[in-house]
């Protein structure tokens, strides 16, 4: 994207359909949140029911984001340090695609991930680090740990190199029509994504103008000249969690396990969820009774 | 009279050991689900180590909270002082400062304290394709402590050599720690039959504690590597009544703490009926 | 009618050229007080380019506000969207997505395009010490443009060879930046006399245009090195009626925008004067 | 400092003078703040009162707390990368010292300073980035830039090394007893510096309780596990800024000037200013009504 433009446009509010603009098949797509929290579930379902495919799919700590993209066949291949469904087991779909599909993936280490993604968001080709020495991930992916000295202490540090994706897509608490967007949650390494990717896509729960964003700038985590698109997705989070909004929503969650546990099925939960509307898919999880208990489990929380 | 409990699960006894490895000024993170380690860090916290500072989520130095399973993540971050990203986690916490200790369960350890949490079998056809280390192939090394919970103790988990290095403690003794910056520190792993420890690279693990009930054999038996035997195996020590009365009615009363200790098909079942309890509790 | 104003004084000129170089969507730096740069920028702002984004102290994309000497760094800071410290703003900014333009004064510059912020005399005995770069070593070379404003425009300032290379283009022709990986530009100096501007390692300076009532050879022998002399120079664009009023009425109402054309003498009491103003405007 | 002290101390809050505790002859000293904001000025004040000597200071963007440092007599050595005065000129006793007194110093470029802080707080020894090509900084102090390539572009960057103080002093706007503390204003990089320093002194505007600190975590900048020492210093940045609290004071920054233009009149400002305690310093710089003044600049902005 072009980063004067990113700067210039200030209403970068879309449809959820207009992802298309930004995203094509075979790109490399980074995915924001971290574990079962703070994915970009809306724009992700919006990526299968607008059929785009063969994408490189990179996440550092993904869950059901992954799981559905994999299902779905949206990838060609996969850059990840961790894929969970976490207390409702392993990953389905992930599972069946290396066990038995081949799919092609790069398992590497959570912290090498984050790094190379800072690299690309702070200008330089490679950051040092005291590296996963010992660990099989580096046998596997020579081409992304390189040894390299200290020139100060001669010590041994390990080189990652700077991920820059296509586009990354996140999703966030609010933003402006401009994009400068608050986080208040769980965060992930959303920033880092959002610096290394030629486009940003950024989905929230509510628009809000630039003067609500002004009231607590501390809150603002990524500012306007990252994003190219706003998209209002309020629960697009969903099934994950957007704290302080909403919880992960754990009766959906073990739906989805049950559904994806066969190709047959799975393909039952994506015409069933995922092939109609957003609107559509708010009512079937539960319609908004459902969503307020998800908003109530958020607020009501016992601290000792 | 003791002041011991007679009246506890193993959960319940892994969690009280695992608290009881957290020391006062300990720095620790929360992050992936492992009701464990939440349980153990809090209860940690109210009793005899209550200025540990953890990071819950994206919530840095959090309360102790009331640990359920709907909104966990909410109460983790409810109480922060401040909010980092993963990004500043890990550059500050674990790269900067450092961490003291992190339970970790994986799908196998070795006698090497190798952990592996990638794949079981051939790395290109996987029997299993675990989930992926996240950062534990980084950080274990640089942990003070390496802890490892498994709460399925058996000849399956406790291997000779891992499928794959996930991750490793890379160097063991203090010495060679030390030597390569890292801070000194064992290895333990915490099982629902007894504690193990390995302190030099050239010495195998040896059991440091059987849980009460649990003969020595036992422990033998069901480790896939040799076992250094001291003479004298003392008993872990139980957890105390005041410990399961913090737990049961304060820290975790929909019993999280069990969820580790219930198999596959137990799993999302007993999740139901704790969320059930849990709506229930909201109110309408 | 012309729109050109008749009535304005060198500093305004110079300011209105500075503010004519920022492009909409430009991403700009304020920090050190440099009323002029400051002045630019919101000119440009409320003008032609609305949608820049400067830094304004630890406040990321600040708002136009009225420039006074007093408070100018918290009306700064009350209108950013979000806030960053000094660290996040060189990595994200000037290393990650690159600052277009940034007016930098200089003890010295020269026909190469380096600057001298350091000494004048020997390095390890000078005559004048002095404040030093910053960040200028680093970023000019990363600006789109290099932008040197110069209120003194003498043979002292615009030297042949700087006595230390504080911080340099080092790249300079279009075709030598984009091969080290930095955006095309020129270099401009913006004076009190003239814009002088440089986008050829191998050929001088050429006068861009003179000021209004400047005269070639002033230029010429005011300047310390070579310059290209067009056949035909042109006039610099004078401000407009609009900018001087937006100037004097809006943004810079105490005329701050005029220190740094004041000799080292005249300063403190022009800022006394502002400031004896500006509180009175406070009210009681 | 150890540590697990720091984390284990809840209660860091001590008188200035305590600073005796933390500060020794000859340590070195990174200060907080930049340009004409958010210095530390009281402590500055506090170490020429307690006679603290050989220190070698680090500053990034300094001004008068560099300037009163040095003609105090404090400092054996220097490094930085700006000290100016800004609107009032040079700085007197930084320019004395260089040019007529010989004072050993390091211009170290600005980023690389920033870098350096900030490698040592990542626990790399090294940050590699497109650094000062060209630069005679690089020709003076070539111990500090040692060129490094890419391995995996091949590129040239260069390497800075990491710095560790072994005390950072910072002035911030709030902090608990324990030193969670909160940064509005102008930052510099007191994060870093506060991380890469073995021992960490801050002062504050106002100690407020932890609930207080929680209500916006947002405005946290430096977990209390970063501090040691915690001291409420009202108007300790005075005479530079600390916004939104008040503004720098352009009437003392005059008769500063002044009154450092020769060594005989800044002994003077000395024993007039500084020899004396805090209080009888915002006296004698004006008292409550010259405070409110420099708070009602701070205020009443003018926004566009």
């Amino acid at each position: 994207m072009n980063r004067r433009d990113r700067v210039i446009n200030q209403n970068k509010v879309a449809p959820l359909s207009d992802i298309t603009r930004l995203i094509k098949d075979g790109d490399t797509v980074a995915i924001g949140g971290a574990w079962l929290s703070s994915h970009p579930m809306a724009i992700i379902r919006q990526i299968i029911r607008s059929g785009i495919k063969h994408l490189y799919a990179l996440t550092i700590l993904g869950s059901v984001d992954i799981d559905i993209l994999v299902g779905a066949g949206c990838l060609d291949r996969l850059m990840f340090s961790f894929v969970s469904m976490e207390a409702y087991g392993l990953p389905p779909n992930f599972r069946r695609a290396i066990e038995k599909e081949g799919l092609k993936y790069d398992e590497i280490t959570g912290l090498a991930i984050i790094l190379g993604f800072e690299a690309a968001g702070r200008g330089v080709p490679f950051l040092p680090y005291r590296g996963p020495f010992g660990s099989d991930c580096v046998k596997e992916r020579p081409e992304f740990y390189k040894t390299i000295k200290c020139p100060f202490t001669g010590e041994e540090m390990i080189a990652v190199p700077a991920i820059k994706p296509d586009v990354a897509i996140i999703h966030a608490q609010r933003a402006d029509p401009a994009g400068n967007t608050q986080i208040e949650g769980t965060g992930g390494s959303d920033l880092e994504l959002a610096k290394a990717a030629d486009k940003v896509i950024v989905s929230v729960e509510e628009i809000v103008p630039t003067d609500v964003i002004r009231q607590n700038p501390y809150k603002t985590k990524i500012p306007r000249f990252y994003v190219d698109m706003v998209i209002e997705a309020p629960f697009g989070a969903h099934p994950t969690s957007s704290i302080p909004s909403y919880v992960g929503d754990p009766w959906h969650m073990m739906k989805y396990m049950e559904m994806a546990a066969s190709p047959e099925s799975f393909k039952d939960y994506l015409s069933e969820y995922v092939m109609g509307s957003e609107a559509e898919y708010l009512e079937k999880i539960g319609g908004p009774k459902h969503l307020d208990v998800l908003r109530k489990l958020a607020r009501e929380v016992k601290l000792l | 009279m003791s002041d011991y409990a007679e009246d506890y699960s193993t959960a319940e006894l892994v969690c009280v050991a695992v608290a009881r490895e957290v020391e006062d000024g300990d720095v620790l993170i929360l992050g992936s689900f492992t009701p464990l380690a939440f349980v153990s860090y809090v209860l940690a916290k109210v009793t005899h180590a209550p200025n540990i500072m953890y990071m819950a989520y994206s919530s840095v130095d959090a309360r102790p909270f009331r640990l359920t399973f709907g909104s966990y993540e909410a109460a983790a971050t409810a109480g922060g002082v401040a909010r980092w990203n993963m990004t500043e986690c890990i550059n500050s916490l674990y790269l900067g400062i450092g961490v003291d200790v992190e339970p970790i369960s994986s799908i196998q350890a070795d006698q090497y304290g190798n952990i592996n949490i990638s794949v079981v079998g051939d790395y290109a056809k996987p029997v299993l394709r675990g989930p992926g280390g996240a950062g534990a192939p980084e950080v274990v090394k640089m942990h003070r402590k390496m802890l490892g919970y498994f709460p399925n103790h058996s000849r399956r988990t406790l291997v000779p050599r891992v499928d794959f290095i996930t991750g490793t403690r890379w160097k063991i003794s203090n010495e060679e720690r030390i030597k390569a910056g890292l801070r000194p520190g064992p290895i333990k792993f915490i099982t629902n039959l007894a504690v193990l420890r390995k302190d030099e690279e050239e010495k195998p693990f040896r059991i440091e504690s059987v849980h009460p009930g649990v003969s020595v054999e036992d422990v033998v038996n069901n480790t896939g590597f040799e076992l250094a035997v001291p003479d004298d195996v003392p008993e872990t020590e139980k957890p105390s009544k005041e410990q399961i009365r913090l737990l049961r009615e304060v820290i975790d009363p929909y019993g999280m703490v069990a969820f580790d200790f219930k198999s596959g098909k137990e799993r999302l079942p007993y999740l139901r009926d704790i969320l059930d309890r849990e709506v229930k509790a909201l109110g309408s």
